[in-house]
């Protein structure tokens, strides 16, 4: 199947009931979507806002070839990544990935695959700016994130319908 | 901002590339972009990192630790032994904390 | 931690943007939500519609139960589930599962946790209605859902923040 | 609908229950629900499906095979070797297809 994903860098909100219409207009096929929304936390209370850098043109490229890769691997209808950029502050949006199937298994599984590669893949970067105003610094990539890949090269685990 | 006229090692030259730097490297080696004419020595992502890294204090501080930066040629992940080829835009960024 | 899930047994639709806006207002600390919806299939233009039959009180008290197993087993701040009855056309939706918490593997994990008791746990049962309006029968259970809860008692899999 | 009259081995009885019943397994019995006063003979919900089947064609055709029959005990699942105890409804239904 050709699906063609729908990737957006953007600095506005998402509207992710509005993205679940998008995606699932005209594929009455699709019996299950995932959405996995990522929001700014506020760490304790510390944080006043993120900036997020993003690398333009590479960014789109990257998730696209990821949605790509996740919609060889599961029967996917519909794939949705947006990715804001610029200043986000606690309670925001930060990411959305949506990811719509026949079944289940293949829609949780194609946005958590998806959410993997975009966590540590895709070309950006967060700054933490403290409450008082002060640079906190860029935010350190976590080995998790890394190690939160390998699983999708080992065996596949759960390939039901 | 060109600095052809800067660079050192340029007795025998390639066509210039052009270098975007992201997050705590850009920060540190203090603009976003540069073109640069790099010498014919500089073959791999890792050549090209360790040339840098001599340029002087803000990219030496940048690249201190040279096996950390991500390197992107043409917007495609590269690895650091991978040669740059005829890439005309290379990025280098520390690792990605996106999602 | 103690969390209240939300549950609901209703024949209105309902409205995803609107349960996660609710499912997160005032918990600073969420920095991930993972919905699943479940989407009435037109099964090839065959199905005129879903006749979804439930055992009311038995059906909310199940879902929480299986919400609260959830919400022991990963640190989740909110956890809502909204099963529909009665008659649902294709491409309306039939359930919502959505799990929230500080980071996404938990969101994922509960998330799927909970649709696949939803699935075989939950007193609920869904008649196909046929184009030509006749009684298309009631859908059989699936081997394969029995077998999704399985992996859940198994060795845990995926456990990272 | 109360039927104490109609049920077969009432020679002793224990108090009466609520049977209530869904999908497939309401539609073969004909009636979503009925109060029955159980003999004492019946004791797990094993006995209690082996028992209702006799009682007519509507329950036979439901309960044919009754193993596969998923039963609760005043709302919780309960297993075929489970005693009733002194549950006051008990649902019978087919295995369950929501989500």
């Amino acid at each position: 199947m050709t699906i063609k994903p729908v990737i957006r860098v953007q600095a506005n909100d998402f509207d992710i009931a509005r993205e679940i219409e998008l995606a699932t207009a005209g594929h009455p096929e699709i019996g299950a979507v995932v959405t996995f929304s990522g929001i700014c936390r506020d760490d304790g209370g510390s944080l006043a806002a993120l900036e997020l850098e993003h690398y333009p043109g590479m960014a789109e490229r990257a998730i696209n070839e990821i949605a790509l890769q996740a919609a060889e691997r599961w029967p996917l209808q519909a794939i949705t990544a947006i990715h804001r950029y610029g200043r986000v502050t606690p309670g925001e949006n930060i990411v959305l990935v949506l990811a719509a199937s026949a079944h289940r298994q293949a829609a949780f599984d194609g946005a958590a695959f998806l959410m993997d590669f975009l966590k540590s893949k895709a070309p950006f970067w967060k700054k933490l700016i403290a409450r008082d105003g002060s640079d906190g610094g860029w935010v350190d990539a976590k080995e998790s994130d890394d190690e939160a890949l390998q699983r999708w090269s080992a065996a596949e685990g759960f390939e039901r319908s | 901002m060109t600095i052809f006229e800067q660079a050192p090692n340029t007795s025998s030259t390639n066509r210039p590339v052009k270098l975007v730097y992201f997050a705590w490297v850009r920060e540190r080696i203090g603009v976003p972009q540069e073109e640069i004419a790099l010498p014919s020595s500089v073959v791999t992502v890792r050549d090209l990192l360790h040339w840098l890294k001599e340029r002087g204090e803000g990219y030496e501080h940048a690249l201190q630790f040279p096996e950390v930066i991500r390197v992107a040629l043409d917007h495609e992940h590269a690895e650091h032994d991978e040669p740059l080829g005829d890439a005309r835009e290379i990025g280098l960024f520390p690792p990605m904390t996106g999602g």
